[in-house]
């Protein structure tokens, strides 16, 4: 998977042996990396679809069990997503102008971010462990924050859904994150160039998409029965 | 050699005529794009080494022609198909009721009267049967060649499916999906008799408690009766008389109350709420077995029966008693 | 450098999208508290479908990108689409025809 | 690489411009990765092979007495396991997409090349992951891998198993991802998506599926090994998870990864008919616009796996109709290909013959394919042998004489050898026979209700699965023949022309085998493809 950016080698000459012009290489690149994207796409829908159809079935379980993660985090961890998202793109924006300095500071602001994120989420896992609501043999139902009485036993699944998304979700994060050290590297390296950045560019693209899977999963996790309460 | 299974169902004759006129088509398709190919290949063969083609001008209306006429072909097909499917998948009223639990690797089937069989059923023909199936652990199907029909036997729901057999004898029944490592050995043999005979079968052994009665019973265990238990002002829902009825749901819903509807509303309670009644009941998922499951069913199912005697409903179709037919088959764990 | 020099309107857009992600953040948590019946997860996919279009049009450049790459994107949501309706489409239909008839 | 070393003044070509292992395990040279491919395809055959021939020797007779029913499980589900996912799907597109789609656009290489290598990696530890799972821990789910049995009632090594899968289905995406970006960034000048060659098409429509429906069923075995380890419900029907939901996510690949393996099929015939009658190909638009539409259709055609389980009949009745729509396209390639031997210039070479075989066997195979989409009759024959008839006609029927019709002609190409074309007629008629010998039998005793995947089954079905036993022994042979020819032929067959066959196309306008470079200078496509009449075809006004 980390071999998703079709990317130049390290090679002075970025022109591959097998095309005509850099303009052709680059056109490659996007494409296929936003044909990766589309495959990250139906890879995160197959768990989006169970998670329609359960939800559907165990909509009280649901409500009751999104109730208990912490929408403080969840909310903090959506505005560290987007301001990466931002600051990547300014990390794209400083590539294409040939300012390496402020291509370098963006990306360690991008890093820090989804650092941060990383970290956040640690906590939220860990105070899931504490209370029992991981599913497997040591989970115990929990109380219905609304009603004070037992959640259905499908609120397990509501957990198990939980963790398989946001899981694979940080696992993409981590990902990412080593993309933009591999990133940074070479830009302080002095690699890109305004001719030729399309590294940046890519990495970028994929940043953007673990964003775009949080922008959906935070409603769909965290605020699925707050009208409930 | 036999090409057909014997037709013991009343689905039988209509699958096989489908199949039969789905072998036409392909024996026809078949037939005339190998004649073609071979007498292509043979006319047009190369002659010399620098022979060239003649040119056939590509033909709109030749594609249009093979595009409409195949799609003509399956729709009749598909319609075809659709009817028999409809006639295997909805039970008719007069059914009686057998009840299936599947588990690795053997079949156990109840009968309402509380016959219990392992791995063999005894059914009359011109009955039809319907079969209300839980599964205990894995995926297992209910196949019946000779019937031409099968179900899948989910876990985690009923499965109903019904047939009428037509022609006394002895037929397989397989387990048709993989169900592990003696799945070849969950098999066993559908007894059809004649009416007569099947009333001696009845007569003979002895039937434990009805399967509602099993249930009645798992109802107190349970506790059901403290909520559902008819005293006014009770917390859930009146079953009497529930089931086969349109119940309205609190989401403004209706929906038949059928054994599904009620294997739901045990262990996702929740989901299909009936109106005016607050969602308090807690689930039994995982608490029932699901034989228990079956029971309750049957329980609930036989609060509504006609008959007021309480246990379920006894083939009407009886005929005039008949002496115990001699080789009467009684069934073995 | 393709993509570039016609220029994505520059960091000014950037800009502005980053602030409206964050009003919308901030609408869609506030939506959640609200009693809209059945109308509380329409809203949110919404709100957060407006907020991918966002970041994928501006920050990814989907709007200033060749006609390809709208085609890759519109064929992942279709297929998308394919798989959640068609499956949700036997959800939806079991009941329609009841096993039993009285 | 190391450095070119032209031994005898031999031309240099791209399997001798270097010597040694590494410059082969490091190659990202397409043809090289190629015969990379060719190599892990074969073997995996061989081992899905053998689990074959065990089975049927097993069923020779109808008391499990061969094998114990455990060992008889995890045998054919290592068939299922091997064929499937480690032969099948990377069969045509990995090995001769690999090597054609740059030769026939006029491309240097894939756009990716070392992702092309990195797809090769990801097939050969995949491949070893789940061989060692199979073959070691053992695997007795099918191929399927159906909840509950496999996240909670089996024994095998379900996890280790769904590990090599999901990481042999990322190499299945790279290698889509590289063919769909090739075909769209790197055709030669003049090389319109009309004067594309079928092949190219074939490839792009399978690419499609590849990248749009493996990585669900990359998640859907991620998620069954998970909930093995971590005790998750998401498919476990005791914590109010769906196992027909599984069954879905599964298909929702699953039935499309058919098509992976047919569209090349497909795409191989359209070339060799139209080589081998010396005239252009009857209604390209069609055949390439079928390769779409099936692309597109065998999205919406799943559920057809799923009539007896109890999905909606709804959902049924809709998954019917479509699954019968997408045989039309199907219909129109075979009409179109038999089309096109008409008033033409036939020579019975061996490609030739495989396609021949392989359009009567498809037609066959597909047809039947009608009994399982017609609900009322699929209730029946659904999981049993029928169905194993059925999916045999169109992957070893199909798919594999595609598959070898393609090598044989691609052979000369390949090889720069031409190997011996008594024995490689031979081998066409042995395993069209030994073919129709295994797996006509297996349509009757599927009718009359032997269900699929039985160690033991009842006596009256003895007769039939003998005739089946001893037609897989020919084909087994039928097998052997090429492999024996293809590899004597590397040492000991004459060379081979750059053209033998007087084809159009632009891989017969390089040398045999091609230079590393593929073509000297970039080629100039000026005309339609399959050009036999005017004797101009896609020719390449080097310039």
């Amino acid at each position: 998977m980390a071999s998703s950016t079709p990317a130049a080698p390290a090679a002075p000459p970025e022109l591959r042996h097998h095309f005509a012009s850099l303009e052709a290489q680059k056109e490659a690149s996007s494409l296929g990396m936003w044909i990766f994207l589309v495959t990250e796409v139906l890879f995160f829908g197959g768990m989006f679809t169970a998670y329609a159809i359960y939800r559907e079935t165990y909509r009280h379980a649901f409500e009751g069990a999104s109730n208990l993660l912490d929408l403080r985090l969840g909310a903090f961890n959506t505005v560290v997503l987007i301001v990466s998202s931002l600051t990547m793109a300014l990390a794209v924006w400083a590539s294409q102008q040939g300012r390496t300095r402020l291509l370098g500071l963006f990306l360690v602001l991008t890093m820090t971010l989804g650092t941060t994120f990383l970290v956040v989420k640690y906590f939220e896992y860990a105070h899931k462990f504490e209370n029992h609501e991981v599913p497997g043999p040591h989970f115990v139902v929990p109380l219905d924050e609304a009603t004070h009485q037992l959640l259905p036993r499908q609120s397990e699944m509501f957990f198990s859904l939980y963790f398989c998304m946001t899981g694979l979700h940080a696992l993409h994060m981590i990902i990412g994150i080593g993309l933009l050290l591999w990133l940074l590297r070479k830009a302080l390296r002095g690699d890109f160039t305004v001719r030729y950045n399309t590294p940046v560019d890519m990495v970028g693209l994929y940043w953007h998409f673990v964003d775009i899977v949080w922008i959906f999963l935070f409603p769909l996790l965290y605020l699925l029965g707050r009208h409930t309460l | 050699m036999h090409f057909f299974p014997e037709e013991a169902s009343t689905f039988a004759r209509h699958v096989d005529s489908l199949y039969l006129f789905l072998i036409a088509v392909t024996a026809f398709f078949s037939l005339m794009i190998g004649v073609l190919v071979v007498v292509f290949a043979i006319k047009y063969r190369r002659k010399s080494a620098d022979e060239v083609a003649t040119e056939v001008h590509e033909s709109g209306v030749l594609e249009i022609v093979w595009t409409v006429i195949p799609f003509g072909i399956v729709m009749i097909m598909f319609f075809w198909g659709a009817r028999v499917f409809f006639q295997i998948t909805r039970p008719p009223q007069n059914a009686i009721d057998v009840y299936v639990t599947a588990k690795q690797w053997m079949w156990k089937l109840q009968h309402a009267d509380g016959h219990r069989e392992m791995n063999e059923l005894h059914v009359p023909i011109g009955q039809p049967v319907r079969l209300t199936m839980a599964s205990e652990d894995v995926i297992h199907s209910f196949y019946v060649p000779a019937f031409r029909f099968k179900r899948d036997v989910v876990p985690g729901r009923f499965s109903v499916a019904w047939f009428e057999a037509t022609k006394p004898g002895k037929y397989h029944l397989f387990c048709a999906e993989y169900c592990g490592t003696r799945h070849s050995n969950m098999i066993g043999w559908v007894y059809v008799m004649t009416p007569a005979d099947y009333q001696a079968w009845l007569a003979g052994g002895a039937p434990g408690e009805t399967l509602a009665a099993s249930g009645a019973k798992r109802f107190v265990e349970n506790a059901c009766n403290t909520c559902h238990g008819d005293q006014p002002g009770a917390r859930g829902p009146s079953l009497t008389g529930l089931f086969g009825r349109r119940v309205q749901l609190s989401n403004g819903q209706t929906i038949v109350a059928d054994e599904g509807y009620i294997r739901e509303s045990i262990v996702n309670p929740q989901a299909k709420l009936v109106a005016g009644y607050p969602a308090i009941m807690p689930t039994f998922q995982g608490l029932i077995s699901e034989e228990g499951l079956l029971q309750l069913v049957a329980y609930i199912k036989s609060l509504s029966a006609p008959p007021p005697a309480g246990a379920a409903a006894v083939p009407a179709a009886a005929p005039s008693q008949t002496p115990p037919a001699p080789e009467r088959k009684v069934s073995r764990p | 450098m393709s993509g570039h020099g016609k220029g994505h309107g520059g960091l000014g857009a950037y800009f502005a999208v980053f602030a409206a992600l964050m009003v919308l953040t901030a609408l869609t948590v506030w939506a959640a508290y609200q009693h809209l019946g059945i109308w509380n997860t329409p809203l949110a996919l919404t709100i957060a479908t407006t907020k991918a279009a966002l970041v994928a049009l501006i920050f990814m450049h989907l709007k200033d990108s060749p006609k390809l790459t709208a085609m890759v994107v519109g064929s992942s949501i279709l297929f998308l689409a394919f798989l959640l309706f068609v499956t949700a489409s036997d959800y939806l239909t079991r009941r329609w025809i009841p096993i039993y008839f009285r | 690489m190391n450095t070119p070393t032209p031994s005898s003044g031999q031309r240099v070509h791209y399997l001798n411009a270097s010597y040694g292992v590494r410059s082969w395990l490091l190659t990202i040279d397409h043809k090289r990765i190629a015969i990379l491919y060719l190599i892990g395809v074969t073997v995996f055959f061989a081992i899905g092979g053998i689990a074959a021939a065990l089975i049927r020797l097993e069923l020779l007779t109808p008391a499990g007495d061969v094998f114990q029913a455990e060992t008889y499980n995890k045998i054919f589900t290592t068939h299922g396991v091997m064929m499937v996912f480690f032969f099948m799907i990377p069969g045509i597109p990995a090995v001769l997409g690999n090597f054609l789609v740059p030769l026939m656009i006029g491309a240097r290489d894939l756009a990716f090349p070392r992702i092309n290598l990195l797809s090769w990696y990801l097939y050969i530890i995949g491949g070893l992951i789940a061989l060692w799972a199979v073959v070691h821990g053992g695997l007795d789910t099918g191929w399927t891998f159906y909840t509950p049995y496999s996240t909670v009632y089996s024994n095998g090594w379900v996890v280790v198993t769904a590990v090599g899968i999901f990481i042999a289905g990322f190499s299945s995406i790279l290698t889509g991802l590289n063919f769909l970006v090739t075909i769209h960034t790197m055709r030669a000048p003049g090389m319109t998506w009309t004067r594309m060659p079928l092949f190219c098409w074939g490839m792009y429509a399978a690419a499609i599926i590849q990248i749009l429906g493996t990585p669900v069923v990359a998640i859907t075995i991620l998620l069954v090994g998970a909930e093995r380890l971590f005790h998750l419900g998401i498919f476990d029907p005791a914590q109010g998870g769906d196992p027909v939901l599984f069954q879905h996510l599964f298909w929702f690949y699953s039935h499309p990864a058919v098509y992976i393996m047919i569209l090349p099929a497909m795409a191989v015939i359209s070339e060799l008919v139209t080589a081998f009658s010396r005239k252009p190909i009857f209604g390209y638009k069609f055949i390439a616009g079928s390769s779409i539409a099936i692309a597109v259709l065998s999205f919406l055609v799943w559920g057809h796996h799923m009539f007896v389980s109890g999905q909606s009949v709804y959902a049924g009745l809709v998954f019917s109709v479509l699954s019968f729509l997408v045989a039309i396209p199907s219909a129109i390639k075979v009409f179109n290909w038999t089309a096109t031997l008409y008033k033409g210039s036939v020579s019975y070479q061996t490609p030739l013959l495989y396609a021949l075989g392989f359009i009567g066997l498809f037609t066959f195979g597909g047809l039947t394919g009608l009994f399982l989409a017609c609900l009322g009759l699929d209730i029946h024959v659904h999981d049993t042998y029928f169905i194993v008839a059925h999916f045999h006609y169109i992957m070893v029927g199909g798919t594999i004489m595609a598959y070898l019709g393609g090598l044989h002609y691609w052979w000369p190409k390949i090889s720069g050898k031409i190997y011996p074309e008594y024995w490689s007629r031979v081998s066409a008629w042995v395993i069209f026979i030994g073919f129709n010998l295994t797996f006509f039998p297996q349509f009757i005793v599927g009718y009359l209700g032997m269900p699929r995947r039985y160690h033991a089954y009842p006596e009256e079905f003895q007769v039939l699965n003998v005739m089946s036993t001893a037609g897989a022994s020919i084909l087994g042979i039928g097998y052997l023949i090429p492999l024996v020819y293809f590899i004597w032929s590397m040492r000991y067959g004459q060379d081979a022309a750059d053209n033998p066959w007087g084809a159009t196309g632009l891989e017969w306008q390089t040398s045999s085998p091609p230079p590393t470079e593929n073509f000297e200078d970039t080629p100039v496509v000026t005309g339609r493809p399959y050009d036999y009449l005017t004797g101009r075809g896609e020719e390449a006004a080097v310039g």
